[in-house]
C-alpha cells in the first residue's frame, strides 16, 4: 500500500486506539514492567504501559532504570520479541488415546486462537517476525497453529527513540524504525505519536482516530529522533558474506569462546528467530492416554545433535558453532538473508558476558 | 507373560521427601498399584523387603556398614534399579561430609557417646555400591518423574533421561532471569531440568538441587560468579550444597557416549 | 509433493502391524498398513522416502520406506535396534497399532537412471534405504542396464540376507560384491575396504547413476574413489541422517550446513554435500 | 498368665516416616526389656550449617524432613528473626502461617488416609483401604492435594519449598493464583469435615495415659508462632526453651532424648488441641460438640481424631486468609545482620519444633541446634508402649502385640528422618 504522510496523535488519545482494538474483539498485548523487565503480556489500559522506564543493557546485564522522561515507549526490548505468542514454548500438538484392543486414536486438541493486537512492537521484532513467518508459512509445509495465531494479530509497531548499548539493528538493516510489516506504527514524541498506516487493517483504525495533521516541527523531529537513536549505537555487525564463517571453523577465537561459553542455550531461547524445537511424549499413569508435546529446543541442548550412538556436536565449540555459523552465515543461503535482526538480547541474556558481534567480526576478520 | 510387573520402594538415609513424589499422587497412587503390583514400600505399609522384582526404586544414601550389605541385596533382587533422588544418585546433602577435614569428630561433637554410632565415613551414591539402570536427579524428585518412568518402562521401552539446562526451561516459561537482572548468583547455567525452573519462577537464584546438567562449564560460571562479588569460598559452596560430591560431577565436555544400558523390565 | 502428507504432517494416521519379519537378532522388518481405507488409497511414495513410526506412548523416528511402491498399501520398514524408540518397536507383535506420518524427504532419482548402469554402494548393517532402491530396480529390470551392488559389513557376521544376496547374483545383469573390514574362516567375499571392490565393478562412465548409503566416512571414501576412477560427481548420490523432529524443515534438528535433511533431503546429488561430509560438528 | 517366654522384634516399622524398629522381650509375662530404636543413621544436619550464609539455612534445614519440611524453615526464620529484631509486615505473618496451614493439611492427611487408618479397618496399607472405600479414600487424596497446593501457591512445590527467605517470601504469588486456591479450598472444606465425622465414627481402644502435654499457645490456634505452655504450668519464650528441656543419650537405647525437668512429656497433635481447644471457631466446637467433643482427652488413640481436627481447623484458617489476599508492597523486609544467639520455634505438625543458632556479624553460621519433634515424644512413646502393652496383654499372640505396638507408635507418627539428625542406631543390630 502507499506510504502516506503520518497524522498525529495525542498522548492520552492513545487510549482511544486501544479502545477501537478491543471493540473490534482484540486482545491487547503490550509492554509492561515485571520481574525486573519489559515484558510483553495482556494489557487492559495505558497505565498498564512502561512509562518512565528504560533498559540498561550490556553482555550479561539487563536493569531497569526510572527515566525522568515520562513516554510509554522510551526503552529498546525485553527478554522475549514476539516469537511466544505465535509460536509458543510448550504446547500440544496432539493427544494419542490407546482403548483396551489396542487401537490408537489421534485426537488435535480444539483450541480457540484470539485476536491479539500487540501495541508497541520494535523494528528488529518485526523483522524477526517476518523470518519466522518464512519458516513456518511459506515453506513447503504450513504450521497450522502458527497460522492461525498469525492471521489474528494486529502490529502496533513504534519507532524506537532509544537504543540500547546492545543494540545493533542499524548495521543488520532492520531498524531503528518499521518500514513495513506492520498494521499501524507510531513514533513518539513528548507530546503524543506520529501515527501511519501499514495495512489496510490498521487503516480502518486510523480513519477512526481523533487524529490532527502532522505539523512540520514534528516531522522534523522524528526524523531527527531517528537519526539520534541510529547514532546511539556504536555497535555494528560487519557484514559477513555466504560460507565465511563456516570457512574460518578453525579459527582460534572459537576455542577462546567455548572456555567461557556455558552453553545454556539462553541466547537461542531469547532469539526471536531461532525456531528450533522438539516433540516428546508424556504418557498418563494408566497408560489410556499420552500427551505429544512440543517445546522450543535449542543447539546448545544435548538432544539437538543426538543420533543413536552418535552426537554430532559433543563439545561446547562446536555447539557454539552451530549456533553462530547457522545464525549469520547458512541463514543466508536458508532465507536469503541473515537470522540476525540487531536486537542484542542474546549478548544482554547470555549468562557468560559474551559479546556476539564482538566475536562474529572477530571471526569474520572484520577486526584484524 | 501376563504376570504384572513388580515394584519395591527401598529407603536408605534420607529424609523421605521423595518417597512423597508417590505418596503425594493421589489417585495417580491408586492407578499406579493397578498397573503394577507394589511388593514392598514401608512407608506405604507393604512390607516384603526381600521379594524380587522387577523394579526397584531407591531412595537415600549409603552411610552405614548395614546399608553397604543391604544395597547389594536391593541389587540381587531387582531387575532394573532405579535411583530416585539427590541422596541416592549423587549422596545428597548430606555428602557434605565428605568434604569436612575430620568428619569423625563430627559424631563426638553431637553424641556424647559416639562409640554407639554407625556411620561410614562418606556418604556414598547407591552407584558407588551397585549397578544403577537409571537415575532421577533432584531433591527433592516429584511425581511426574515417576510417572514418566514407569509409563515408559512399562511400555517396554528406557526411560528418556532429560539433562538439558534448567535455563533453557526457565525460557520457555517466560521467567526473567535472576542472574541477569538482579546479579543473583544462579546455578541454572549448570544445572539439569526437571523442577520446571521453580526458583526463578519465585525471583531467586537457582540452587543447583537437580545436579548437574550435560556438558556443565562448572569454571565458566565461576567465573561469573567471582564477577557478581562472591569470594572463591562462597563460590565453592554455591556449588557444593544438594550435590557436594565430586564423583557425583559430570566433566565439562562430557560426550554423552553410553548413555543406555542394556537390560530392563520385561513385560 | 504427496497431497496426503501436506494435509496431516503433524497427525499420525494409525497403521496395523500386518507382519513382524525378524531380519536378524537385532533388525526386523514391519509391514503396516494404514487403518483408514481412504488414506490408505491416497498414500504413495518414492524409494529413499521415509515415515516418521510413532511408538504409542514414547515417541517417533524417521525410518526409511522399503517395499515396493507399486503396492503402497502394505508399507515396509527394516529397523535396526539401536535405542529407546527402535527397541520398543522390535517389541510390537502382529495387530498391534502403530502412527504414520509421511512419506517425507527426497528419495532416489531412480529416473534418472533409465536406460544406464545403476551401481549402488551400501556399508554398515543393511541399509534399508538402498534396499527400496534395489527391490525398485529390479522389479523394473527392462529399465536399466547392468546392476552393481555393492556391500561392506564391518564383520562377516553382520551381513544379512545372505540369501537374497545370492538370489539377486544369480539374475541376469546384475552383479552382488560383497566385503567385510574382517571376517570368519568362512567367508568366501572380500576381506577389507569396500572402496578395494569398486575396483572390481565396470562401469560405463557417462552412462551410469550411483547410490550411496553407509556411514558417512564410508559413504565419502566411496564417491572419491569413484570420482578418482572417472564417474562424474553429479551421477552420485547419498543419503544422509541426523537428528529429526518434524520431518518438514520446521524443528531445526536435521540440519547440515544449509540444508534440513528432512526436506532438501535426505537424499543428496554429492557436489551438494561433499565439503560437509565428516567435517566436525555440522 | 501364660509362662511363655517372647521376644518380639518388629525389624523394620510399616507406615512410619522413616525407619525405625521396635524390640522388646518378655519373660514370664512380665516386660525385660523394651526399645524403640530409630535406625536411621545421623546426617549431621547443625555441622553442615556451621560455615554457611545464614540465608543458606531455609534450603538446608528443609532436608533434615521431607514431610515437614516448612516447619523446619519457619523455626529456622523465626530464630534467625528474632536474632536480627526483623520487624515482619502483616502479610508477612499470614502467608507464614497459611504456609504452613498447607504443611500440616499434606502431613496430617497423609497420616490419616496413608499411614493410620488401615489400622483400623485390617489393612496393610491405603492401596487395601481404596479397594474397600475408594471415595473415602479419594477424599483423603483431595483434601491431601490442598495441602500440597497451598505449598506450591508460596513455595513451588510441597517437598523442600523454594519462597520462604529471612525477611519474609522471595515473591508474591498474584491475586488469580490465590482466588483459584481458594476455590479449591472451599470445595473441600467440607470434606474434611466429613472426613472428621469419619474418623470420629471409628472405634478406638480406650487407652488412658498420664502424660505432661507441651505445645505453643496464642490467640489463635498455634502454628508459626506462641508462647510454650504445658500440663505442668510451663509458660516459656523461645530463649528459655533451654533451661527446661534437655537432651541426653540414654546408654540402653543409645539415642539422644529431650525430657523436660528430666522427665518424658508430649508433644503433636493431641497435646495441642488439649492446651489450645478453647482457641476453635465455633463451627468447629460446635462440630467437636457433636462428635462428643473427647478434648482434653488423655487417650493418645484421640490423636487421630485430634490430626483431622487440625486439618479442618487449617483450612478454614486458610481460606479465611486467602479472602483477604492482597498484593504486598514487598513480600520481604530488609533485614540487618546482626551476630550473637537466635532461637526460634513452631508448631510442626508433629509438635514443637526448635532452632537455636549462632551466627557472627558477616551473618555467617556458627553454631545451630535443633531439637525435632519425634526426639521430644521418644521418651514419651517407650513409656507409652510399656503401660499401653501390658494393659492389652502379654498373652496375646505375636501377631496382635505386634500391630498393637504398632499403632501405639503411629499415634505419635514418629518422623525418623527428623530425628536422624542426631538419633541412631546401636551398633549391634537385630534382623
Ligand atoms: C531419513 C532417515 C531414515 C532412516 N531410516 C532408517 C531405517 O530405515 N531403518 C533404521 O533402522 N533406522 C533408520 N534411521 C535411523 C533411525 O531413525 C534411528 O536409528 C532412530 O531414530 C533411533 O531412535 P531410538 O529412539 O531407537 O534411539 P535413541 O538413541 O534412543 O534416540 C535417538 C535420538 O532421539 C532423541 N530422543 C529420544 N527420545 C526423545 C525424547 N523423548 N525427546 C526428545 N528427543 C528424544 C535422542 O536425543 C536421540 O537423539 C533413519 C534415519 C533418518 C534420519
Ligand atoms: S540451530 Fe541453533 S541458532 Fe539455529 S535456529 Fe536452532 S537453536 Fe537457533
Ligand atoms: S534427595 Fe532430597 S528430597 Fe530426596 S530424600 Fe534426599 S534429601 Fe530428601
Ligand atoms: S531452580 Fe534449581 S534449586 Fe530451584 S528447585 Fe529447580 S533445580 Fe532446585
Amino acid at each position: 500500500m502507499e506510504q502516506q504522510i503520518p497524522s498525529f496523535l495525542l498522548r492520552n488519545d492513545l487510549s482511544v486506539l486501544l479502545d477501537l482494538l478491543v471493540a473490534d474483539g482484540y486482545q491487547l498485548h503490550g509492554p509492561q514492567v515485571r520481574d525486573g523487565a519489559i515484558t510483553y503480556a495482556s494489557i487492559s489500559s495505558l497505565s498498564d504501559l512502561p512509562v518512565g522506564y528504560q533498559d540498561q543493557q550490556k553482555p550479561g546485564h539487563y536493569q531497569l532504570a526510572e527515566d525522568h522522561n515520562k513516554r510509554f515507549f522510551h526503552w529498546a526490548n525485553g527478554p522475549q520479541a514476539l516469537k511466544p505468542l505465535l509460536y509458543p514454548a510448550r504446547e500440544v500438538l496432539w493427544q494419542a488415546k490407546r482403548n483396551a484392543s489396542g487401537s490408537i486414536q489421534f485426537i488435535v486438541p480444539v483450541q480457540s486462537f484470539e485476536k491479539i493486537a500487540v501495541i508497541g512492537v520494535k523494528a528488529c521484532d518485526i523483522a524477526a517476525l517476518k523470518l519466522q513467518d518464512q519458516h513456518f508459512l511459506q515453506g513447503e509445509y504450513v504450521d497450522p497453529g502458527y497460522q492461525a495465531r498469525r492471521e489474528g494479530l494486529l502490529l502496533v509497531a513504534v519507532n524506537c527513540s532509544y537504543a540500547a548499548s546492545t543494540c545493533f539493528c542499524v548495521s543488520t538493516g532492520d531498524g531503528p524504525s518499521v518500514e513495513s510489516g506492520f498494521d499501524i506504527a507510531l513514533t513518539e514524541l513528548d507530546e503524543g505519536f506520529l501515527v501511519a498506516a501499514g495495512s489496510e487493517k490498521g487503516e480502518r483504525f486510523l480513519t477512526r482516530l481523533p487524529l490532527q495533521n502532522a505539523t512540520a516541527q514534528q516531522l522534523d523531529a522524528a526524523t531527527q529522533q531517528h537519526e539520534t537513536v541510529a547514532a546511539m549505537q556504536t555497535r555494528r555487525l560487519e557484514p559477513i558474506a555466504v560460507g565465511q564463517l563456516n570457512d574460518a571453523r578453525e579459527h582460534p577465537q572459537w576455542q577462546d569462546i567455548a572456555e567461557r561459553c556455558l552453553a545454556c542455550g539462553n541466547c537461542t531461547m531469547v532469539c526471536p528467530t531461532c525456531f528450533c524445537h522438539h516433540q516428546n511424549d508424556e504418557l498418563v499413569m494408566k497408560g489410556d492416554e499420552s500427551q505429544h508435546i512440543r517445546e522450543w529446543d535449542s543447539c546448545f541442548g544435548e538432544s539437538h545433535g543426538q543420533l543413536a550412538g552418535f552426537q554430532v556436536r559433543d563439545t561446547i565449540k562446536a555447539r557454539y558453532q552451530q549456533w553462530m555459523i547457522h545464525k549469520l552465515d547458512s541463514w543466508q543461503e536458508q532465507y536469503g538473508r541473515s537470522g540476525c535482526t540487531g536486537c542484542g538480547r542474546c549478548m544482554s541474556w547470555c549468562p557468560a558476558e559474551i559479546d556476539f558481534v564482538a566475536e562474529a567480526n572477530i571471526i569474520g576478520g572484520a577486526d584484524e | 507373560m501376563d504376570r504384572k510387573v513388580t515394584l519395591a520402594v527401598h529407603k536408605f538415609s534420607s529424609c523421605d521427601g521423595c518417597q512423597l513424589a508417590l505418596l503425594n499422587m493421589g489417585t495417580t497412587l491408586v492407578e499406579l498399584a493397578e498397573r503394577v503390583e507394589v511388593k514392598h514400600f514401608a512407608e506405604a505399609g507393604v512390607l516384603e523387603e526381600d521379594a524380587q522384582v522387577d523394579v526397584a526404586l531407591v531412595e537415600g544414601s549409603v552411610v552405614t556398614a548395614a546399608d553397604e550389605q543391604r544395597i547389594q541385596r536391593v541389587r540381587n533382587n531387582s531387575k532394573y534399579l532405579i535411583t530416585m533422588g539427590a541422596c541416592a544418585t549423587s549422596g545428597g546433602i548430606q555428602a557434605l561430609k565428605n568434604l569436612a577435614e575430620d568428619p569423625e569428630s563430627w559424631t563426638a561433637q553431637i553424641y556424647p557417646q559416639p562409640e554407639f554410632i554407625d556411620s561410614l565415613e562418606r556418604s556414598s551414591a547407591i552407584k558407588a555400591y551397585v549397578e544403577v539402570d537409571f537415575e532421577l536427579w533432584g531433591c527433592p524428585i516429584n511425581s511426574q518423574q515417576i510417572t514418566a518412568v514407569v509409563t515408559q518402562l512399562l511400555s517396554g521401552v528406557v526411560p528418556w533421561d532429560d539433562r538439558e539446562k534448567l535455563c533453557i526451561e526457565c525460557k520457555r516459561r517466560g521467567h526473567v532471569c535472576t542472574l541477569i537482572t538482579q546479579d543473583a548468583p544462579c546455578m541454572g547455567p549448570v544445572t539439569r531440568n526437571g523442577c520446571g525452573a521453580l526458583c526463578p519462577a519465585f525471583g531467586r537464584a537457582c540452587y543447583g538441587c537437580y545436579g548437574d546438567a550435560s556438558l556443565p562449564n562448572h569454571s565458566g560460571l565461576a567465573v561469573r560468579f567471582n564477577g557478581l562479588g562472591l569470594l572463591p569460598k562462597q563460590v565453592e559452596q554455591r556449588f557444593t550444597l544438594i550435590h557436594p560430591d565430586p564423583d557425583a560431577r559430570l566433566p565439562i565436555g562430557n560426550s554423552d557416549k553410553q548413555r543406555h544400558r542394556e537390560g530392563q523390565a520385561d513385560e | 509433493m504427496n497431497k496426503f502428507a501436506q494435509s496431516n504432517f503433524q497427525v499420525p494416521l494409525s497403521a496395523t502391524v500386518e507382519a513382524f519379519i525378524q531380519e536378524s537378532p537385532s533388525i526386523f522388518t514391519l509391514r503396516l498398513q494404514l487403518c483408514d481405507s481412504t488414506a490408505r488409497d491416497e498414500y504413495s511414495f518414492m524409494p529413499g522416502q521415509f515415515n516418521m513410526l510413532y511408538l504409542y506412548g514414547i515417541g517417533e523416528v524417521p525410518i526409511s520406506i522399503v517395499s515396493d511402491p507399486v503396492d503402497s498399501t502394505l508399507i515396509d520398514h527394516t529397523i535396526r535396534v539401536v535405542g529407546r524408540v527402535t527397541e520398543g518397536l522390535a517389541k510390537l507383535k502382529v495387530g498391534d497399532e502403530v502412527g504414520i506420518r509421511g512419506p517425507f524427504g527426497r528419495g532416489w532419482p531412480l529416473a534418472l537412471a533409465r536406460d544406464k548402469d545403476l551401481l549402488i554402494v551400501t556399508g554398515g548393517l543393511g541399509c534399508a534405504p538402498v534396499v527400496a532402491a534395489i527391490n525398485f530396480a529390479l522389479n523394473r529390470r527392462a529399465h536399466y542396464e547392468n546392476i552393481h551392488i555393492v556391500q561392506g559389513v564391518k564383520h562377516s557376521d553382520d551381513l544379512i540376507w545372505r540369501e537374497q544376496y545370492d538370489r539377486w547374483n544369480q539374475m541376469n545383469g546384475v552383479e552382488v560384491l560383497l566385503a567385510a573390514d574382517a571376517a570368519g574362516p568362512a567367508w568366501p567375499f572380500h576381506t577389507g575396504q569396500i572402496t578395494e571392490l569398486l575396483d572390481q565393478v565396470t562401469l560405463s562412465d557417462d552412462s551410469c547413476l550411483v547410490l550411496i548409503c553407509g556411514p558417512e566416512g564410508m559413504m565419502k571414501a566411496a564417491a572419491e574413489k569413484l570420482i578418482d576412477d572417472g564417474i562424474s560427481p553429479f551421477s552420485i548420490y547419498v543419503s544422509l541422517e541426523r537428528n529429526m523432529q518434524c520431518a518438514v524443515g520446521h524443528c531445526g534438528h536435521c540440519q547440515m550446513g544449509p540444508d534440513f535433511l528432512c526436506k532438501d533431503g535426505p537424499v543428496f546429488v554429492y557436489p551438494d554435500v561433499r565439503h560437509r561430509l565428516m567435517q566436525e560438528g555440522i | 498368665m501364660s509362662k511363655r517366654k517372647i521376644t518380639i522384634d518388629v525389624p523394620s516399622l510399616a507406615r512410619v516416616e522413616g525407619e525405625g524398629a521396635l524390640h522388646l522381650k518378655i519373660e514370664q509375662g512380665a516386660l525385660q526389656y523394651l526399645q524403640f530404636k530409630i535406625y536411621e543413621p545421623p546426617r549431621f544436619f547443625e555441622k553442615f550449617l556451621e560455615g554457611r550464609h545464614y540465608t543458606e539455612v531455609p534450603d538446608v534445614v528443609a532436608r533434615i524432613c521431607g514431610i515437614c519440611p516448612v516447619a523446619y524453615q519457619v523455626s529456622a526464620v523465626n530464630a534467625l528473626e528474632s536474632l536480627f529484631e526483623v520487624e515482619l509486615t502483616p502479610w508477612i505473618k499470614q502467608m507464614r502461617r497459611l504456609l504452613y496451614c498447607g504443611e500440616w493439611i499434606q502431613s496430617h492427611s497423609l497420616h490419616v488416609h496413608l499411614l493410620a487408618l488401615p489400622d483400623y479397618f485390617a489393612e496393610d496399607s491405603v492401596l487395601g483401604l481404596a479397594a474397600k472405600y475408594p471415595e473415602e479414600v479419594k477424599r483423603g487424596f483431595a483434601i491431601q492435594e490442598a495441602g500440597n497446593r497451598l505449598i506450591k501457591f508460596l513455595g513451588g512445590r510441597s517437598v523442600h519449598p523454594v519462597g520462604l527467605q529471612v525477611g519474609g517470601f522471595h515473591k508474591a504469588p498474584s491475586r488469580e493464583a490465590a482466588a483459584e486456591l481458594l476455590e479449591y479450598i472451599e470445595l473441600v472444606l467440607p470434606d474434611a469435615v466429613a472426613m472428621a465425622e469419619w474418623v470420629a465414627a471409628v472405634p478406638l481402644p480406650d487407652d488412658q495415659q498420664d502424660f505432661n502435654a507441651v505445645a505453643l499457645t496464642c490467640e489463635d490456634y498455634p502454628f508459626e508462632a506462641g508462647r510454650l505452655k504445658s500440663d505442668s504450668g510451663l509458660d516459656l519464650a523461645e530463649n528459655q526453651y533451654e533451661d527446661h528441656f534437655k537432651e541426653q543419650q540414654s546408654p540402653h537405647s543409645t539415642a539422644l532424648w529431650s525430657l523436660l525437668e528430666g522427665d518424658d512429656y508430649l508433644v503433636g497433635p493431641l497435646a495441642r488441641l488439649n492446651l489450645n481447644v478453647e482457641s476453635l471457631p465455633p463451627f468447629l466446637s460446635e462440630l467437636l460438640a457433636k462428635l462428643g467433643n473427647p478434648f482434653p482427652s488423655c487417650n493418645m488413640f484421640h490423636s487421630m481424631l485430634a490430626r483431622a481436627v487440625e486439618v479442618c481447623f487449617a483450612l478454614y484458617q486458610s481460606a479465611e486468609i486467602l479472602k483477604q489476599y492482597q498484593m504486598p508492597d514487598s513480600p520481604s523486609v530488609p533485614v540487618n545482620v546482626k551476630p550473637g544467639i537466635g532461637c526460634g520455634w513452631s508448631e510442626a505438625p508433629r509438635g514443637l519444633l526448635w532452632h537455636r543458632y549462632e551466627v557472627d556479624k558477616n551473618g555467617t553460621i556458627l553454631a545451630a541446634k535443633i531439637v525435632p519433634p519425634t526426639s521430644q515424644n521418644q521418651a514419651r512413646i517407650e513409656k507409652d508402649l510399656t503401660q499401653s502393652l501390658q494393659k492389652f496383654g502379654f498373652d496375646r499372640p505375636d501377631q496382635e502385640l505386634r500391630l498393637h505396638s504398632e499403632k501405639v507408635i503411629r499415634n505419635y507418627d514418629p518422623c525418623i528422618s527428623c530425628a536422624t539428625h542426631f538419633l541412631s542406631l546401636t551398633t549391634e543390630r537385630s534382623s
